[in-house]
């Protein structure tokens, strides 16, 4: 076995986890200029949905189904309910606050309803793994990569080409104004939390297999998942994905082959790498660079 | 006519040295190009008026002397010292007070607040001073507030003066933009169209006041604006940019009749 | 003893604005949301007040066992750090949600120095010293960043904490943990806990003296022009990225200190007490307390000591969903948090009782 | 019928009431023109009018009352509004600024749109594929401008349309506006400090103090009385 | 002054505080929020454990008297700090006799000075630290509740010797202090044999996936794979290494032991064969019924289901503390802390009810640990197959 190669397929197979949440976040940040910190709690729900709706007796894709709606719902229901009045007073502080008390509000709730022991939910093709050029990934693996890059390139193309995805991007830009124009601004946001809430789900559900579900599962992840979007850019969809794999390819690589780095410090890579390329280019490989007049 | 006192090089009487010289500027983004070579200059005391067509670079030159933007190249020189490449603040320590052509405000801050932050550059108490109290920082702040009750009741702004900028009309903010840019008593003074939002009459008052400030405090003053009733009645000289580039240079009355300016700028009707 | 960072003026020779006409009857909604300027007392009221509540406190550690000491003086170090915090976001609008990673920094510069025989008393200055300069380090490539970005980089930075601490455990003995020796140097006849009570009792005080100073005049008015327009605050002539380094560091040394103290009164430190959950607290303090106030983030910092306490006795599981669900509270329904119910309770009392009121100015 | 109708109008901000007891009406293919000075409410006033703040008082559009009517609604009846300080978003393209102005029509007639408006305004066209935050304030005041008719409205409230605009694009602004009146036969409510050239093209005019309005008549008449001279026109 | 309503305080009667003629007053503190509530069980059942007894009448103690034994139990979040504070709470404001089953080695440690200050004794905590052993010479309150970790490791390195003296072996690790003293200590066990280790990789606690570390490990084509990865970490690990088709034999941690919730969930196949210590019987193997303990316990637990899940491990964990603790109480000599530390580390081949066959306890105050005893365990794919070597420590 080609230990290189191995590493570089874990490594694409891990960042495509990092990019399926981080895809979650440009959403959310396209939709209300916020990040939202609960992401990776929304899609911590999600996989326990499917995971409810699967011991339900549903087969595995109608529990993800139900799910995505399920949560789909709940993302439209915080932005109603907690974003849009604070979106108003167009403060960054008092988002970051919500979203972090939903973060920690959502995870007791899971834990309390679903307990802190390992739940499985079923991989989408079955256990095992296929050879890829020698290296082994897991079928599951192979599910991540393709759903996160084709949804990826299908919200890429939402917003550039399709007149509900512009008008997304003017009421971010200036809600009065997009309404002056006739832009149901309201609805705007809520398509934008709704598909951000509903690609968690996915993305919770189809990572599960992978780390295990418990309630703990998302936090590690939350970190490598800011760090794919910045360095995708945070509001472009193909660049989370980007994003994601270098994440997971620099993790692998650097924890295999620097010493110092080791497998131990993981983290503070994932950190080097958020600042370098803020401090580089702040709006990350693929986002669009701000104008700024006065 | 305004008497306008003028600096001298030391030792050389007759050599007439300008506050500020604006030399070949160039900038452009990305094909645009904003500024494409003006220059200028601006005597102390002198008010200067800079007028031409939407995009012209008006408000891009304005941006280029306090340093918000960085020229591809040529050179800005304020009483000898080049602008260029100087951070911001020191442009602003140098005594260069402006306003914003679509306002630069604090809308949350009380009217007082706005003006009194423009005291930051003449007054002192740092880190360390204010941690420790020292009699310096009352001081300054007892005559940062005084001074600003007085400017804000000279531009008829003190029954506002405790409401938050943010909620009054836009042209009220505009006078509230020049105070704060006042109170810093600047030697040259950057004005971005100041009349916007104001009527007829106001306007008149606004020149008047412009005017008043000006001469009290020598004060060079460079100002943007489409309102000609107000360029007409302050400015001492007018300079006109078409494209990035100086158009026409001369009195008011001169620029106004010159056929170029007419046609580029002012129009056939006005 | 009411300080207040920003907004309303506190002079008394500024105009009257023309009072708005008074809605009648407001909500309890209504109520909570609306926006409170400082009470304003007279100098003799409010220094009377300020030194009460200084010589309460300072009698607390005598007449309870050291449990309730030990409650109490983390309170007294939380609000150290939360006053420290509102400098920076609720002042100078720079969020940061890593500010366990400064605090940790001053636990072990604490634990460390101390353990080379250095008495932990002289330990403090040093932990905000080193605290200072990491975070002016830190800060001058993350105080270009803005908003969301800088609430994202510290993030990371609080979730690194604790694999770092792991990962220099040469020197901070890793996850093992290190010892730190909390005791009164020799003659002193107090307890640990009650020392180290009224160490953290004489920073605090110090720390709340130092910034209301800070908050008010150039240098505050300065840090709110950056928050809320760093373009213009440069035209002014603010250094405004030495000025927000300079702020970011000096909110670390804030942190660096009461991490000090936190290590001798715990007298043992290890990964675990510097986690997420620490950078979140922080910030809720200020958020609930009162954002760029200075009693708020005592407010603050009490009420995140109790609240989980109290929580957990009703259902242990139920607390992170109480801790969570109360931020959002606060968020929606007392945006100027504790101390704005608090002024708005009072203010009514200030306003009929002349002599609480300092004299108008001439 | 009248397009548009108030009667009895108050508004303000919170606690604060800016707006007493307005009435007015705007019928089909009129000019209408408000005067005031810095502060009267004539912001306010369209701002009401709009939607986009809490009104008191009866607001009628082809007779049916709007009141608390959402602003989009009211945009996909036909209205329109030109908001001062111009609110352009800053992060689209200008073509995209101007697609997003035609939200309430078909994707295919808001094509053929943008290259009238490009003619109109030819810095516009030269800059469509750049973003509007980078325009000066003139060119992002004609961006807006534009963006208003982009939807075709019967009804376009315009907040100072010549703020920022240099002398010469301001007279063509006004012989604009008077063409589109004539082609489309939108009415138009203006709320202008170049008050000369607005009542050039008004046939009524309202001038607002305090809150209030306090004269009404043709476009004429205010010409034609001394105190208006005086405070507006400048003679 | 003022000082004294602490809990240092005697009663009149000669009695350590906590504990009076009708009762003795536990104080147990656990994780039941945060990252480790997994553990919280621990404390539930243990207070239902008491529950019971005090329903059914109360623990005869050796004076003859009938006590009820109350136990409290709070939340620490697997914070040391918080574990600290709330065990002063539980000794000066509960006024506790003594406390149990408190989760944590930082724990342990954080608070060692305090209990041995206060003499309050600090018992079954949930950890086999090394360190503990280190401390017993000055804080001899505490003790562990879990296996010696080099008692797991001696054990487990001589079944190595014995099954395959030439192996080549490959650890996973946490990179904290509980790791690193894991491998040295498999490093010195091993040093001079005919086994050796070929590669090492370490992971933060915090990390996403050990994916990484395991394809590296596999690289080495190693023998055995000693997987002390915790958690979900030791589910990855075996997934990882099915998936890579890499045959070692996996040798786990006794945390990472649990059937149900780390090895079944790691797919078809890839928990076959591995071999970990055995210090309880496996309550998940329903074919033990009949068994006079397991019976004991899965009545316990079905009656308790609503409180923690009956086959969660740290719920026998928490069973078994309380089985200990109540031979403690039972067989202390007087109502001071120090007897019932004195009881609690003189055990002399005593059972409880989890306890695998043929292994039985003995304690002394040289050795602060409960077990010194062990067997080895195979997982079969879905049970434990106990082996019927006993090792011991010493
Ligand atoms: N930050 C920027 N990014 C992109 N283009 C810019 C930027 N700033 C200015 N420009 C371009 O430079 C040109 C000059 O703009 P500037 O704002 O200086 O014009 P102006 O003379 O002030 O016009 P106005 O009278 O309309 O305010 C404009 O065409 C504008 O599009
Ligand atoms: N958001 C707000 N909150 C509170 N008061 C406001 C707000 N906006 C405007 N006002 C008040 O309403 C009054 C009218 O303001 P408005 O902006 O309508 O005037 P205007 O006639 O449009 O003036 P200008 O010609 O300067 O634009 C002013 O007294 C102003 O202080
Ligand atoms: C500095 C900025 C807030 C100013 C604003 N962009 C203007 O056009 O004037
Ligand atoms: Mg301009
Ligand atoms: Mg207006």
């Amino acid at each position: 076995m080609d230990l290189l190669l191995q590493q570089l397929v874990d490594g694409v197979a891990a960042g495509a986890i990092y990019g399926a949440l981080a895809l979650a976040l440009v959403l959310v940040y396209r939709a209300s200029h916020t990040i939202n910190f609960a992401q990776g709690e929304m899609a911590l729900l999600g996989a326990y949905l499917s995971w409810q709706f699967v011991a339900f007796g549903l087969p595995l894709l109608a529990a993800l189904a139900v799910s995505v709606l399920a949560c789909a719902v709940l993302g439209m229901g915080i932005e109603r309910v907690l974003i849009r009045p604070l979106a108003k007073r167009n403060q960054h502080l008092p988002m970051i606050i919500t979203t972090l008390g939903l973060m920690i509000a959502l995870n007791a709730v899971i834990a309390w309803v679903w307990g802190h022991q390992t739940r499985e939910v079923p991989p989408v093709l079955g256990q095992g793994a296929v050879e890829v050029a020698g290296a082994a990934l897991s079928r599951q693996d192979l599910v991540i990569i393709a759903t996160v890059l084709g949804g990826a390139i299908a919200l890429a193309a939402f917003f550039r080409f399709t007149r509900t995805g512009l008008f997304m991007r003017a009421t971010v830009g200036d809600t009065e104004s997009a309404r002056l124009s006739g832009v149901r601004t309201g609805r705007m946001l809520s398509v934008g939390w709704g598909l951000a809430g509903g690609i968690g789900a996915i993305a919770g559900t189809l990572i599960a297999p992978e780390l295990f579900l418990q309630p703990g599962m998302m936090a590690p992840v939350l970190i490598y998942a800011f760090a794919a979007a910045t360095l995708g850019g945070l509001d472009s969809p193909l660049g989370a994905i980007v994003g994601g794999i270098i994440v997971g390819l620099a993790e692998n690589i650097a924890g295999t082959y620097v010493p110092w780095i080791g497998s131990e410090f993981k983290q503070g890579l994932a950190l080097a790498i958020i600042l370098v390329v803020l401090l580089l280019r702040p709006a990350g490989l693929f986002g669009s660079r701000k104008v700024v007049r006065v | 006519m305004r008497i306008i006192r003028l600096e001298t090089e030391p030792g050389s009487p007759l050599v007439l040295r300008p506050l500020l010289e604006v030399d070949d500027i160039h900038l452009s983004f990305g094909g645009v190009r904003a500024l494409d070579g003006p220059g200028l200059t601006v005597a102390p005391g002198e008010i200067v008026g800079l007028i031409g067509p939407n995009g012209a670079g008006k408000t891009s030159l304005f941006n280029c002397i306090s340093g918000l933007y960085a020229p591809d190249s040529g050179s800005i020189r304020f009483a000898g010292e080049e602008l260029v490449g100087m951070p911001r603040h020191r442009i602003a320590r140098l005594g260069i007070g402006r306003t914003f052509q679509n306002l630069g405000l604090i809308p949350r801050l009380p009217v007082l607040h706005n003006v009194l932050a423009g005291t930051y550059r003449t007054t002192r108490g740092g880190f360390w001073a204010t941690a420790l109290a020292l009699p310096q920082v009352a001081r300054d702040e007892e005559r940062a507030t005084s001074d600003a009750l007085k400017l804000l009741h000279s531009l008829d702004l003190l029954d506002v003066a405790l409401e938050p900028v943010g909620t009054l009309p836009f042209g009220t903010q505009k006078r509230v933009e020049l105070a704060r840019a006042l109170i810093g008593e600047p030697r040259l003074l950057l004005v971005d169209e100041p009349a916007n939002g104001l009527v007829h009459s106001e306007v008149m008052e606004l020149a008047d006041t412009i005017r008043r400030l000006a001469g009290e405090r020598n004060m060079a003053v460079l100002v943007v604006e489409h309102h000609m009733g107000l360029v007409r009645s302050i400015c001492d000289r007018v300079v006109v940019l078409d494209f990035g580039k100086l158009l026409a240079e001369g009195r008011p009355r001169e620029v106004a009749n010159d056929p170029r300016v007419v046609e580029a700028y002012l129009g056939t009707a006005a | 003893m009411t300080t207040q960072l920003d907004e309303q003026t506190e002079r008394a020779d500024a105009p009257e604005p023309a009072a708005p006409p008074r809605a009648p009857r407001i909500t309890p909604v209504e109520w909570l949301r609306t926006p409170r300027p400082p009470l304003r007392l007279s100098r003799p009221v409010s220094l009377a007040l300020g030194a009460a509540g200084v010589v309460a406190l300072a009698i607390v550690p005598f007449v309870n066992p050291s449990w309730i000491n030990l409650h109490v003086a983390l309170v007294l170090i939380f609000a150290i750090v939360a006053m420290g915090l509102n400098l920076l976001v609720g002042m100078g609008g720079q969020v940061s949600l890593g500010h366990a990673a400064f605090f940790a920094v001053g636990a072990y510069t604490t634990a460390v120095v101390g353990a080379a025989g250095v008495p932990a008393v002289a330990t403090l200055p040093l932990a905000g010293a080193v605290a200072f300069a990491i975070g002016w380090l830190f800060g001058i490539p993350a105080l270009r960043l803005q908003g969301l970005q800088l609430g994202l980089v510290t993030l990371a930075l609080a979730l690194v904490t604790p694999p770092a601490i792991r990962q220099l455990d040469e020197i901070t003995r890793g996850s093992r943990g290190i010892g730190i020796d909390g005791d009164p140097p020799a003659g002193v006849p107090l307890d640990q806990d009650q020392w180290v009570y009224l160490l953290a009792l004489l920073v605090f005080v110090l720390a709340w003296v130092v910034t209301a100073r800070m908050a008010r005049g150039r240098i505050g008015r300065a840090f709110v022009a950056i928050r809320d327009a760093e373009l213009v605050a440069e035209t002014l002539g603010v250094a405004v990225q030495r000025t927000k380094v300079r702020l970011f560091a000096t909110s670390a040394a804030y942190a660096g200190v009461g991490g000090g103290l936190y290590a001798m009164l715990l007298e043992f430190i290890g990964p675990e007490n510097f986690g997420l959950t620490l950078s979140i607290s922080f910030i809720t303090m200020i958020v609930v307390g009162g954002i760029a106030t200075v009693p708020g983030a005592v407010l603050g910092a009490a009420f995140v000591q109790a609240v989980p306490a109290i929580a957990g006795e009703i259902d242990p599981a139920a607390a992170g969903f109480t801790y969570g669900v109360v931020l959002l509270l606060f968020v929606f329904f007392v945006p100027f948090g504790l101390i704005g119910v608090i002024r708005g309770a009072l203010a009514p009392l200030v306003d009929r009782v002349p002599w609480l009121r300092p004299r108008r100015l001439r | 019928m009248s397009l548009l109708e108030a009667r009895g109008l108050s508004a303000g901000y919170g606690q604060i009431t800016v707006l007493h007891d307005v009435s007015l009406r705007v019928d089909p293919g009129e000019i209408v023109v408000v005067l005031g000075s810095n502060g009267a409410g004539k912001t306010t006033l369209l701002r009401a009018l709009s939607g986009l703040i809490h009104v008191r008082g009866e607001l009628e559009v082809d007779g049916t009352s709007v009141i608390g009517t959402g602003t989009h609604r009211l945009a996909a009846l036909g209205m329109a509004h030109v908001p001062q300080g111009r609110g352009t978003f800053g992060d689209l393209t200008v073509e995209e600024n101007l697609l997003v102005g035609a939200a309430t029509r078909p994707r295919r007639e808001a094509r053929t749109d943008l290259d009238r408006w490009y003619a109109r305004f030819p810095r516009l066209g030269e800059r469509r594929h750049r973003h509007a935050a980078g325009l000066s304030g003139g060119e992002q005041q004609m961006l807006a401008i534009a963006r208003g008719f982009m939807s075709r409205p019967r009804l376009v409230l315009l907040d100072e349309p010549s703020l920022g605009l240099a002398p010469a694009i301001t007279t063509e602004l006004f012989g604009t506006l008077a063409e589109l009146h004539e082609e489309s036969g939108a009415a138009m409510l203006i709320v202008e400090q170049n008050a000369e050239l607005a009542l050039r093209i008004g046939e009524r005019a309202l001038l607002l103090e305090h809150g209030r309005i306090v004269q009404r008549g043709t476009a004429d008449e205010f010409r034609s009385s001394d105190d208006i001279r005086r405070a507006y026109l400048g003679v | 002054a003022g000082r004294e309503s602490g809990g240092t305080t005697t009663d009149a009667a000669d009695c350590d505080p906590g504990f009076t003629e009708t009762e003795v007053r536990i104080g147990v503190s656990v994780p039941m929020s945060g990252p480790a509530a997994a553990y919280g069980p621990i404390g539930t059942a243990i207070e239902a454990y008491f529950d019971d007894v005090n329903e059914a009448g109360g623990l005869e103690f050796s004076d003859g008297v009938t006590r009820d034994v109350v136990v409290t139990v709070m939340d620490d979040g697997y914070d040391p700090a918080k574990t600290a504070v709330n065990v002063r709470q539980l000794v000066e404001q509960d006024e506790v006799f003594a406390l149990a089953g408190v989760l944590g080695t930082g724990a342990a440690i954080a608070t060692s000075e305090y209990v041995t200050e206060e003499g309050v004794p600090y018992l079954y905590a949930g950890t086999g630290s090394d360190a503990i052993l280190a401390l017993s010479a000055t804080s001899p309150y505490t003790t562990g509740f879990m296996p010696q970790y080099d008692f797991e490791v001696k054990t487990l390195s001589e079944y190595i010797l014995a099954n395959d003296p030439d192996a080549t072996v490959a650890i996973l690790y946490q990179n904290d202090e509980f790791g690193e003293s894991i491998r040295a200590n498999f490093e010195a066990r091993f040093e001079g044999t005919g086994v050796e280790i070929v590669a090492e990789e370490s992971y933060e606690v915090a990390s996403g996936t050990v994916d990484s570390q395991v394809t590296n490990l596999a690289d080495s084509g190693a023998d055995w794979f000693l997987d002390w990865a915790v958690g979900t970490f030791a589910t990855q690990s075996l997934k990882k290494k099915a998936e890579l088709g890499w045959d070692a034999t996996t040798v786990i941690n006794a945390p990472a032991a649990d059937a149900t919730f780390f090895l079944i969930p790691a797919g078809e196949g890839a928990s076959d064969g591995v071999v970990s210590i055995a210090y309880a019987k496996d309550i998940t193997d329903a074919s033990l019924a009949g068994d006079a303990g397991w019976d004991a316990y899965a009545a316990f637990a079905e009656a308790h289901s609503d409180a923690f899940d009956p086959r969660s491990v740290p719920a026998a964990a928490g069973y078994s503390t309380a089985q200990l603790l109540e031979i403690s109480l039972a067989n202390m000599d007087g109502c001071t802390r120090d007897a019932l530390l004195e009881s609690a580390t003189s055990f002399d081949g005593e059972t409880i009810d989890l306890l695998p066959n043929d292994v039985t306890i003995s304690t002394s105050p040289e050795y602060p640990y409960v077990f010194s005893e062990l067997k080895v365990q195979v997982f079969n794919g879905a049970n434990w197959e106990l082996q019927d070597e006993v090792f011991t420590q010493q």
